[in-house]
């Protein structure tokens, strides 16, 4: 009799490469804008265009990877008591030193982030990394951790950049904030005159995430449900192959009796 | 001397046709967050309120009569955001020392107004108006708060609104991917559509 | 309390290394960040200009309400290109700064909308409209507002405004310039009622000594001359402010051979409204002493004996809406009487104060004139417009009395 | 020079303030309130005082 294929155990995780999972756990699982619904105001603000978007997020990546390792760095120095504000103090530093480099090599960035820059400072993403990663762990895993968060951010700011920009102008340029050699339209409809401008303003970046978020809410929802239909099929069969070994072991302790 | 339009100007501008929140995308953490009883977004709307006010006197007082005359407005960012951290630290201090009722109102929001970018938004775009510029130090400063009184109130007003929407809501049937945040969010942008139209005003 | 001792110093070690990495970056980008204000600005000069010679240009500052810069643009052969005036007007996001270029024909070039800190649709919406500035001779600049976004499109036509007063000239002062060379700037003094001329003006250079004065005559509807005298009172002849018809350039040219003698030497006999103007003056040329014109004019001398015993002081100073003049008589070194000649104050406020004349009496009457308590005649309005024309009323008696005690009415 | 020591000496003396009366509001002790747990659980504030206490008491 061939052997029956066992049905894995869904409710067993997989065992992850423990850094990897540290970078890339930031993009969908807990992705901070999509999962977390932490800052939100830049997600709204400065993603008409993918690249603003992008631009933004390359900023939270620097300011993020940066205190992230200061904070761990210091972890130790610092007295319980006093933690969140030496946090925020080291924060505030980041995103002033980061302001003033966009000012002198991303001038064009600077100008079309305006006050969104200083605003870094209160965005609980930041914040939220700080106390509850950095501050408990070592230099090297803060330092993934801050980066793969903060490219799961960009990532979410650029998906809702790129779907306002496409509907407000159809088309995605790039180059013309960045400090990039080059100026293109990554894609281009040509469909000028089904432009939406309302994509580009304050009443298309709300609808925008929030047809957004309920796409990731429902992907969720429906991963969920495939789970748990798994574990239903497993413990199905692990019932079944219980009552098997039951009525084997009856069948035998009755031959046995018999 | 400046004409009391100006005062009436700012108001208008900052309440409706600048909302802070549907039009400068400022605050918009508690305006999801804190709006699901009308409630709560009222005590958040005071706390909100009181913190701008003192907050927009104090950085203009530190910008004009520090930063400004040395030199170092560069530190400003870090300036002001511990200036208000350390406002709403005191309030707060106070608030339970003084007042059992008052903390029992605003004591669960003003630890969240330190993240709260309306307040350091508002602050910054007070310095980038050149108000001390434009009306002279005194004058500007009155222009500052009230132009800072004018999207305190226009925060409360959007949030006020917002939370009785999000009452009726609860009660909607809404499929179920479409439950909490992303329906609100979708409101939340036709609100500002409505706003959109506050433009003509002026 | 030792552990005190170490949070406070961990305190003060996290600021100092927090200002540090701030000035110390601070001091590396600084350079960079004001080439980038720099490059930012040049671009905007490109954009009208695209020929323009970024290191040979001319930047002068404007004094004045609106315009703040005047840059006269060259090419690279050294060739003047135009002026790209530089405004800042108020919205009501903010203040917008607008630049406005004009060719060396004095026709806009473009107008650019640089700064802003409206609502971006409504931006948007005045942006699309500008265009239509472009190639249009200053004099007959036409335009259509858009809807739904006056303040921001009145603040930029605020600017093209100063700019077209600066490039086609103001009549007045071009007049002026016509009888002085050095002309630059000129005041309105006041108002005269029941003289044959309506304004006062003083015409000064670019340093702000006065050159001389002028006198403004409406002959009819269309026709506006100046009697313009020199700083002695030597008649300096009429000039005409725009074009007047042949029939006022005769009657102007008939003066001409008066030119420069002392205006109390003129005799004519022509019988127009130009021989009442000189008529008119003359009195008061002989009797006036000016100071300057933002504080006391001496204006009539009361002579008995060959003592002055009494002076009349004019007194020129800001009201709530506007300038508001003042004539305060002393005699014998005291208030004889204070009139008010001329206010631009509202009707419900301002005006009834100055109608009801209890202030006047006051003023007139009390020992100190400062001491009075302008609040009590304004009880109807304690906070705004009337206290402040009440003020301005007692700033113009005190002014008076106090140019007066100086000079000890000599 | 000056212009540098004194943009270091204002940012020590804000993180000083700011610190102190972080430390001095925490000394304070909060009045006992009732909180409704469903909502403060949905409020993602790290600062948040009231959450702290919460997850102390459980």
């Amino acid at each position: 009799m061939a052997e029956k294929k066992v049905a894995k155990n869904p409710m067993k995780k997989k065992k992850k490469n423990g850094r990897l999972d540290i970078l890339t756990k930031g993009f969908i699982r807990e992705n901070p804008i999509f999962i977390f619904l932490l800052g939100m105001c830049p997600a709204l603000a400065v993603t008409s265009t993918m690249e603003t978007g992008l631009g933004m997020g390359l900023l939270v990546i620097l300011v993020l990877t940066g205190s992230n390792v200061v904070v761990s760095l210091i972890r130790n120095l610092i007295p319980e008591q006093i933690q969140i504000p030496a946090f925020i103090v080291v924060i505030a530093t980041f995103v002033t030193i980061v302001g003033m480099l966009t000012e002198a090599y991303a001038f064009a960035l600077h100008q079309s982030l305006g006050i969104f820059i200083p605003l870094i400072v209160v965005n609980c993403l930041i914040m939220g990394r700080a106390t509850s990663f950095a501050s408990k762990n070592k230099v090297s895993d803060s330092a993934i951790d801050g980066f793969g968060m903060a490219l799961g951010f960009t990532f979410a700011l650029m998906l809702i950049g790129a779907t306002r920009e496409i509907f407000a102008s159809g088309a995605i340029a790039l180059g013309v904030y960045l400090p990039l050699p080059f100026e293109i339209s990554i894609i281009n409809t040509e469909m000028y005159l089904f432009n939406m401008d309302v994509f580009a303003g304050p009443a298309g970046g709300f609808i925008v995430i929030g047809v957004l978020l309920a796409l990731f809410t429902a992907i969720g929802n429906y991963r969920q449900k495939k789970k748990e239909a798994e574990r239903q099929a497993w413990i199905e069969q692990k019932k079944k192959e219980a009552a098997e070994r039951k009525r084997k072991k009856a069948m035998e302790s009755a031959g046995d009796a018999s | 001397m400046i004409s009391p339009t100006v005062f009436f100007v700012a108001i208008v501008s900052s309440m409706l046709i600048n909302n802070i929140v549907l039009m400068r995308f400022l605050g918009v953490c508690p305006f999801l967050g804190v709006s699901r009883k009308t409630e709560s977004a009222l005590g958040m709307s005071a706390a909100v309120t009181f913190v701008m006010l003192v907050a927009s006197v104090l950085t203009y007082i530190l910008y004009y009569l520090v930063l400004d005359p040395f030199g170092i407005e560069y530190i400003s960012t870090i300036a002001f955001i511990l200036v208000i951290a350390s406002l709403v630290q005191l309030v707060e201090m106070f608030i339970k020392r003084f007042s059992q009722k008052l903390y029992k109102m605003l004591g669960i929001y003003l630890p969240l107004i330190v993240t709260n970018c309306a307040i350091l938004g508002i602050v910054e775009i007070n310095i980038r108006e050149n108000y001390a510029v434009q009306y002279g130090f005194g004058a500007g400063l009155a222009v500052a708060v009230t132009s800072a009184l004018g999207a305190a109130l226009g925060f409360a007003l959007v949030m006020f609104a917002f939370s009785s929407i999000r009452e009726r809501l609860d009660a909607a049937t809404v499929p179920e991917s479409w439950k909490g945040v992303p329906i609100s969010l979708v409101v939340a942008g036709i609100m500002a559509l409505a706003f959109l139209g506050l433009g003509g005003i002026v | 309390m030792f552990d005190k001792i170490k949070i406070a110093g961990i305190l003060l070690v996290v600021g100092m290394v927090a200002g540090l990495a701030i000035v110390g970056v601070h001091t590396l980008t600084e350079d960079r960040i004001e080439e980038n204000r720099l490059a930012m600005q040049y671009e905007d000069y490109v954009s009208i200009f695209p020929d323009m010679d970024l290191t040979n240009y001319e930047e002068k500052a404007l004094d004045q309400d609106v315009l703040t810069t005047r840059i006269t643009a060259y090419d690279s052969d050294g060739d003047f290109l135009g002026y790209i005036f530089i405004g800042e007007s108020a919205s009501y996001g903010g203040t917008n700064r607008v630049l406005v270029g004009v060719d060396s024909d004095g026709r806009i070039v473009k107008v650019i909308l640089s700064q802003t800190q409206d609502t971006a649709n409504i931006v948007q919406n005045v942006i699309d409209i500008l265009d239509k500035f472009e190639g249009q001779a200053f004099g007959e600049v036409d335009y259509d507002a858009p809807s739904g976004a006056t303040q921001s499109y009145d603040s930029i036509w605020r600017v093209v405004d100063a700019v077209s007063l600066m490039i086609e000239g103001d009549p007045t002062q071009e007049a002026f310039e016509s009888v002085f060379e050095d002309a630059d700037s000129y005041d309105v003094l006041f108002d005269h009622e029941d003289l044959a001329f309506v304004e006062e003006f003083n015409i000064r250079d670019a340093d702000g000594t006065i050159l001389g004065y002028a006198y403004e005559i409406d002959v009819d509807d269309e026709n506006t001359v100046f009697l313009v005298v020199d700083q002695d009172d030597v008649f300096k002849g009429f000039v005409p402010k725009d074009a007047v018809d042949d029939e006022t350039q005769a009657m102007i040219e008939a003066y001409d051979d008066h030119i420069d003698t002392p205006l109390v030497d003129i005799d004519p006999d022509t019988g127009d409204i130009l021989e009442d103007a000189i008529n008119d003056l003359k009195p008061l040329v002989e009797t006036t002493t000016r100071v300057d014109y933002d504080i006391v004019v001496r204006y009539k001398d009361y002579i008995e004996d060959d003592e002055v015993v009494g002076v009349t002081y004019i007194v020129r100073t800001d009201g709530y809406n506007a300038r508001m003049i003042g004539e305060v008589t002393i005699v014998d070194d005291e208030l004889f009487s204070f009139v008010i000649r001329s206010h631009n104050e509202s009707a419900d406020w301002g005006a009834i104060i100055i109608d009801d004349g209890d202030l006047q009496e006051a003023l007139i009457d009390a020992d100190n004139p400062e001491d009075v308590d302008v609040k009590e005649y304004t009880t109807f309005d304690a906070t705004s417009g009337a206290t402040q024309t009440g003020e301005a009323m007692q700033r113009i008696v005190v002014a008076a009395l106090e140019y007066h005690n100086e000079e000890g009415g000599q | 020079m000056t212009e540098a020591i004194i943009a270091i000496i204002t940012v020590a003396l804000i993180v000083f303030i700011y610190i102190g009366s972080y430390v001095l509001n925490r000394r304070v002790p909060a009045p006992y309130q009732k909180v409704d747990e469903a909502t403060c659980g949905a409020c993602s504030n790290y600062a948040c005082g009231v959450k702290q206490k919460l997850s102390e008491e459980r």
